[in-house]
């Protein structure tokens, strides 16, 4: 199989460590993933307004290099990133008059995007495409004993149309951490949303959210929680700590792009990960797992 | 006849009900219209709307129960099929397809019923005569 | 004294009525005010005017009631009140619209990038700076 | 060429007031087929319809127009008037020259032109109008009803009381459905055993019924007034002529299953009677989980039968019944609570549906009426009830109002709170609706008295927390977020029609609405028959309602079933729109326009036929037909025609 793979700008920052493994576990997966040479700011949050054509030029233009690069799927692992690009590309589908505008705009591109050509695809998507049984055959029988909360945030799930599973009821996360012999955790804010960029507006409302989120998961038994998205890893690992710091009574949870367990799941060491992105050290708990 | 000359198709249900009480309400519209009362408007064929104009009718109302009223269930869905179908062949034969209209007038609408046909007088008396070369 | 009338209808503010519908399509009379939206949103406490409220003003057309509210501005765009409308309202939809709105109107830009402290930076993720900026600058 | 009459009435001067009558009579003199015109003062009394039967007979008129008030008035008098005379009724018509004409208009040279022009137009129509009888088919006075609920032993005891036959069909072991396993019943409280026990009893006792429990009808053919039933009678591997009802085969069956009745929340036995006060009050042996049809031993109800009863040979039987006209009380269910995902999506063991919790209240249910929470028998100190739950929701579940909830949650909350005083019971509402007698006050009785706590607003999410069920709602009077603590959530969920009632609907070609609710021939006005004659509706089969409203609708349905059976015949207009099988070349557009099934293709003939008695003369068929094959009686497209050419002739 052979993809591309648009990273997005938090991914070659402080979300790197959600690349770097991601790009090892599709290696020994077999899958090819290609960068492409050329890509833009998705624009982070997808205007819902009718008329603001202006912020969804970006995310086209992307789909434009995708199209040339010419594989049929784009992988898109930031949630934030995958939402935009995806209800833009819902948006031009659905108004061929705005998407004329929007191809006028871009003079520089002879390509024109329409809206089927690429497919974006998120991670967990492409894991079940791959399937359970290659992904067995990589992993092999082997179980470890890791309790792993699944948090899927907001983007990946809403608006319904663009959503890769059941927005009341998922069950994607879960079954790719059970294919990779990691037994999950389901908890009932694992589809909450963490406060988003409201963080630098209003952090006592991300706070609060931190507190639910994280407190459920250890509640229900986890070892891990789990995400997609740099900005739900952000809030619940950094505002984690600063809870912490505020208030002793209050337990911690490591928190880890999927990839990351994923990728030691499938016997990719764990030294690729530059533990000093996380602001609760995962490394406690994975050592007390025999796992570093 | 008194010109602009219509024809009217009233459903026995509601249409010719509204327009009876319209009549023991004494309310008062043009003469203009003559009334064919069938059990439902779905029982309006093309053909007698085309056989209306060839004959010299200026007009043709066509009028049923209310959707969801109607008395056999989807007759007026059949209706409104069939009339929309049928203004644009008018148009294919250079008849302004205005000239057949499609109201839904319930038997309690006696007023609205006179509003209707006051209307619709008014609509063909100001496209005039028609002149149908050939049907 | 004179009888005091606190919702005096119609309302006059056709022109926000109308950009509104411009904006975002949204028809806010398919709210019957069950207040789903309210109990999902995370943010509900945090505001002063709660979700389904705003969809009342909205139906009211009282705008004025609307640009006093923090509301729209606490809003993360989480989807989370369209996801659960059960009379399917895009009610983050019309969030953005009285953003945009209020922002053509008053300041086009509610944020002041060199407010945040540069220590923040360092960890923050970018789309955290450019998610905010989008919902918060015209 | 017909021969025909024209009489004008001038109504007094409500007609000649406006309509120079004279002039009427002179222009018609010269219509064709017109051979007598006479004006008069009233037609309609005495000396007028003697005037009509004297010139039919010495003018020898075989077609009659009456120009005088709107059709919906006299034209019954007027065709009976001519029928004395000996012609055919359905030769005179009426021309609407009052209603439409006079009355409307108060120019008389305009009204007479007009009045002119209609009398002309049916004149023209008279003349093709062809002699007609109305359509005879004989009834087979026996019913079939389908469903032995509540609604369905309503119907069945109206009809066999009336002296008719009925065949009562129900797919549970016992009959009785869901009210047999209510607790009590809003606004009385009454018990719903207590009322509903003496009318089961009453259907096993009645001669006139059939009852066929442990059965499904699994075809019908024929039309109203003589349909062919075929029924399967499922084994019930127990010989009831034999049977007792000692229960002692019950009692020593080792195998346990989940009691469907009780809602999972206790156990039965393999061999099973449904309830204590089933009826009948036998039991059957539940093949899927008796050891002795699983496994091939066992047959220890057979040992300690006294009376030899049990059968294990005994096959499904299929058995053919003629009846008349068929009742639909096939019933609802509960929407599954699976379906919420964000109400713990049925994982959650003490999120209940409002059944079963109906089964905890009632005094024959698995907690003797106590209330304890399935999860581990304790009771609960605070319970969350919810309202609306998939229903009022287009967006992810139905749109319908599921109608009993508002009533039935408030039983719910102060029963809950006469069992537990020391209890909270709190209620998450969007609207409450209490039209019904008694249904407001028993509300307001639920707030004041037993200070049941209503919450306006949605619940968001229920899930559990340190051993609590989160209950996450809002409360839009307040404009507060609400958390409850709960020990107990209770859901009531969507009212669906029964999940194996889409086949039956099928087979019988009932419509249904979106919802898989059976649509009634008409919402106001006939509310109980569906679109084919002779099938009717009852109870939440067509439409989510209460045991009152049931009631009557099976009271409506069993009184239209008697006026049917009370004659020999089924009499039909015969108005009916046929087939000319020269013209017709089968291609069944006709078929798809009709709403009443009355037309089919004939595949042999390959041409459409027609059931005369399903046929209620809308003419949608007519217009469809590209051939003109298809014509309705007395308005065929001639007539409609020569109407027009008529009016618009100068």
């Amino acid at each position: 199989m052979e993809v591309s793979y648009y990273p997005g700008c938090t991914l070659k920052t402080n979300g790197k460590n959600f690349e770097v493994t991601t790009l090892k576990l599709l290696e020994k997966l077999d899958v090819d993933v290609k960068e492409l040479e050329e890509w833009y700011c998705c624009g982070v949050t997808f205007s819902q307004s009718e008329e603001n054509l202006i912020q969804k030029v970006a995310p086209i233009r992307t789909l434009v290099k995708a199209k040339e690069a010419g594989r049929k799927k784009l992988l898109v692992l930031c949630a934030m990133c995958y939402n935009t690009l995806k209800r833009a590309v819902k948006f031009i589908k659905d108004n061929p008059d705005k998407r004329d505008v929007i191809h006028d705009f871009m003079d520089r591109e002879s390509t024109k995007y329409f809206g089927d050509e690429v497919e974006i695809i998120d991670l967990l998507s492409l894991l079940k495409l791959i399937g359970r049984e290659k992904i067995r055959e990589v992993v092999g029988d082997k179980r470890l004993n890791l309790k792993v909360a699944g948090y899927y945030g907001c983007m990946l799930l809403r608006p319904r149309d663009i959503a890769i599973d059941s927005e009341t009821n998922p069950t994607l996360l879960e079954e790719m951490l059970e294919n990779f012999g990691l037994s999950p955790v389901y908890f009932p804010f694992r589809v909450e949303c963490c406060g988003s960029y409201q963080i630098l507006n209003n952090s006592d409302f991300v706070r609060k959210q931190t507190r639910l989120i994280v407190s459920s998961a250890i509640e229900n038994g986890a070892d891990f929680i789990v995400t997609l998205c740099p900005l739900c890893f952000y809030n619940l690992d950094e505002v984690q700590k600063e809870i912490a710091e505020e208030d002793s009574a209050f337990k911690t949870i490591p928190v880890m792009y999927i990839s990351q367990l994923l990728s030691i799941a499938a016997g990719i060491s764990p030294e690729i990960n530059d533990f000093n992105l996380h602001s609760i050290d995962p490394r406690p708990v994975l050592r007390e797992k025999g796992l570093l | 006849m008194i010109k602009p000359k219509i024809i009217a198709f009233y459903c026995k249900w509601c249409t010719s009900a509204g327009a009876d009480l319209a009549g023991t309400s004494r309310l008062t519209y043009p003469p203009n219209v003559i009334p064919v009362r069938v059990m439902c408007s779905s029982r309006v064929d093309a053909e007698h709307v085309l056989e209306a104009f060839k004959n010299g009718a200026d007009g043709v109302l066509i009028g049923g129960c209310h959707p969801g009223d109607c008395h056999y269930e989807t007759g007026n869905y059949q209706t409104l099929k069939r009339v929309t179908l049928l203004k644009k062949m008018l148009e294919d034969l250079n008849i302004d397809p205005r000239r057949l209209r499609l109201e839904w007038v319930s038997a309690a609408e006696g007023k609205r019923f006179t509003e209707v046909v006051k209307e619709f007088t008014e609509e063909i008396a100001k496209l005039g005569e028609l002149k149908v070369e050939k049907l | 004294m004179e009888p005091k009338v606190s919702i005096k209808l119609p309302a006059k503010d056709a022109a926000r009525v109308e950009r509104f519908a411009e904006i975002t399509g949204v028809n806010v009379f398919a709210c019957y005010q069950c207040g789903n939206c309210s109990a999902s949103c995370p943010a509900t406490e945090f505001m002063d005017v709660p979700p389904h409220q705003v969809m009342r003003y909205l139906q009211l057309e009282m705008f004025d009631e609307i640009v006093k509210a923090n509301t729209c501005w606490i809003c993360a765009a989480c989807i989370t009140c369209t996801a659960k409308c059960p009379r399917g309202i895009d009610i983050a939809k019309a969030m953005e619209g009285l953003r945009q709105i209020f922002l053509e109107e008053q300041e086009f830009a509610r944020y002041n990038i060199f407010d945040i402290k540069k220590k923040v930076l360092e960890k923050l993720p970018q789309i955290a700076l450019v998610g905010n900026f989008r919902k918060n600058i015209l | 060429m017909k021969r025909i009459g024209v009489f004008v009435c001038h109504c007094g001067i409500n007609i000649a007031g406006t309509v120079d009558i004279k002039r009427v009579v002179e222009a018609v003199k010269n219509f064709p087929g017109v051979v007598y015109v006479e004006d008069y003062k009233y037609m309609c009394s005495d000396p007028g319809q003697n005037l009509i039967r004297e010139k039919i007979k010495s003018e020898k008129l075989d077609g009659v127009v009456i120009a005088a008030c709107s059709p919906t008035l006299h034209e019954k008098t007027f065709r009976n008037t001519v029928s004395q005379a000996g012609i055919n009724p359905y030769n005179c018509e009426i021309a609407n020259i009052r209603e439409q004409c006079s009355w409307v208009h108060t120019n008389m040279e305009e009204a007479t032109e007009k009045a002119i022009r209609i009398v002309k137009s049916i004149v023209a129509k008279t003349l093709l109008d062809e002699s007609l009888v109305p359509i005879k088919s004989p009834v087979v006075k026996r019913a079939l009803v389908v469903g032995g609920g509540i609604a369905g032993i309503q119907a069945a005891l109206n009809i066999a009381n009336s002296g008719y036959e009925v065949v009562l069909v129900e797919k549970e072991p016992s009959i009785g459905g869901r009210m047999a396993q209510f607790s009590e019943t809003f606004p009385t409280l009454d018990c719903a055993q207590c009322i509903l026990t003496p009318k089961m009893v009453d259907v096993a006792s009645n001669e006139n019924i059939k009852l066929l429990t442990y059965s499904e009808v699994v075809d019908v053919s024929g039309s109203v007034g003589n349909f062919k039933v075929k029924i399967k009678k499922k084994a019930k591997s127990v010989d009831y002529e034999k049977c007792t009802g000692c229960g002692i085969c019950v009692e020593k069956c080792p195998v346990k299953v989940p009691n469907e009745f009780d809602r999972g929340m206790s156990e039965r036995k393999a061999i099973y009677t449904q309830f204590p006060q089933a009826v009948p009050n036998k039991p059957v042996i539940d093949r899927e989980n008796c050891t002795y049809f699983q496994k091939g031993k066992c047959r220890l109800c057979e040992r300690v039968c006294p009376f030899g009863a049990i059968d294990f040979e005994q096959e499904d039987e299929v058995i053919e019944e003629e009846v008349g006209a068929i009742v639909l009380a096939t019933g609802y269910e509960l929407y599954d609570v699976s379906n919420m995902g964000e109400y713990g999506g049925g994982e959650l063991e003490d999120v209940i549906d409002g059944l079963t919790f109906e089964r905890l209240l009632s005094s024959s249910g698995p907690t003797s009426g106590e209330v304890r929470r399935p999860s581990d028998g304790k009771v609960p100190k605070t319970v969350v009830f919810v309202k609306c739950v998939g229903s009022r929701d287009p967006e992810h579940h139905f749109p319908y109002c599921s109608k009993v909830c508002c009533m039935y949650t408030t039983k719910h909350a102060m029963l809950y709170k006469h069992r537990v005083p020391d209890g909270k019971a709190y209620i998450f509402y969007m609207d409450v609706r209490t039209a019904g007698k008694g249904y407001e006050e028993f509300y307001q009785r639920a707030q004041e008295e037993d200070g049941v706590i209503y919450l306006r607003g949605k619940v968001s999410k229920i899930y559990k927390s340190d051993g609590k069920l989160i209950v996450d709602g809002f409360d839009t009077l307040t404009g507060r977020k609400v958390q409850v603590e709960a020990d107990m959530v209770v859901l009531a969920m969507a009212i669906r029609p029964s999940s194996g009632a889409e086949k039956l609907f099928n087979l019988l070609k009932v419509s249904t609405d979106a919802n898989g609710f059976l649509t009634e021939a008409h919402p106001k006005l006939r509310p109980v028959e569906s679109l084919t004659a002779g099938i009717f509706l009852v109870g939440c089969a067509q439409g989510p309602k209460d045991i009152p409203d049931s009631v009557s609708q099976a009271n409506a349905a069993a009184s239209m079933i008697s006026v049917m059976f009370s004659q020999d015949y089924l009499i039909h207009e015969p108005i009916i729109t046929g087939v000319n099988e020269d013209l017709c070349s089968g291609c069944g557009i006709c078929v798809a326009v009709c709403p009443y099934d009355a037309r089919k293709i004939n595949r042999e003939k390959g041409t459409v036929e027609v059931n005369e008695i399903l046929c209620e003369a809308c003419g949608a068929c007519a217009a469809a037909c590209p051939s003109g094959a298809a014509q309705q009686k007395n308005l065929t497209d001639r007539q409609i025609i020569s109407m027009i050419k008529a009016i618009l002739e100068e």
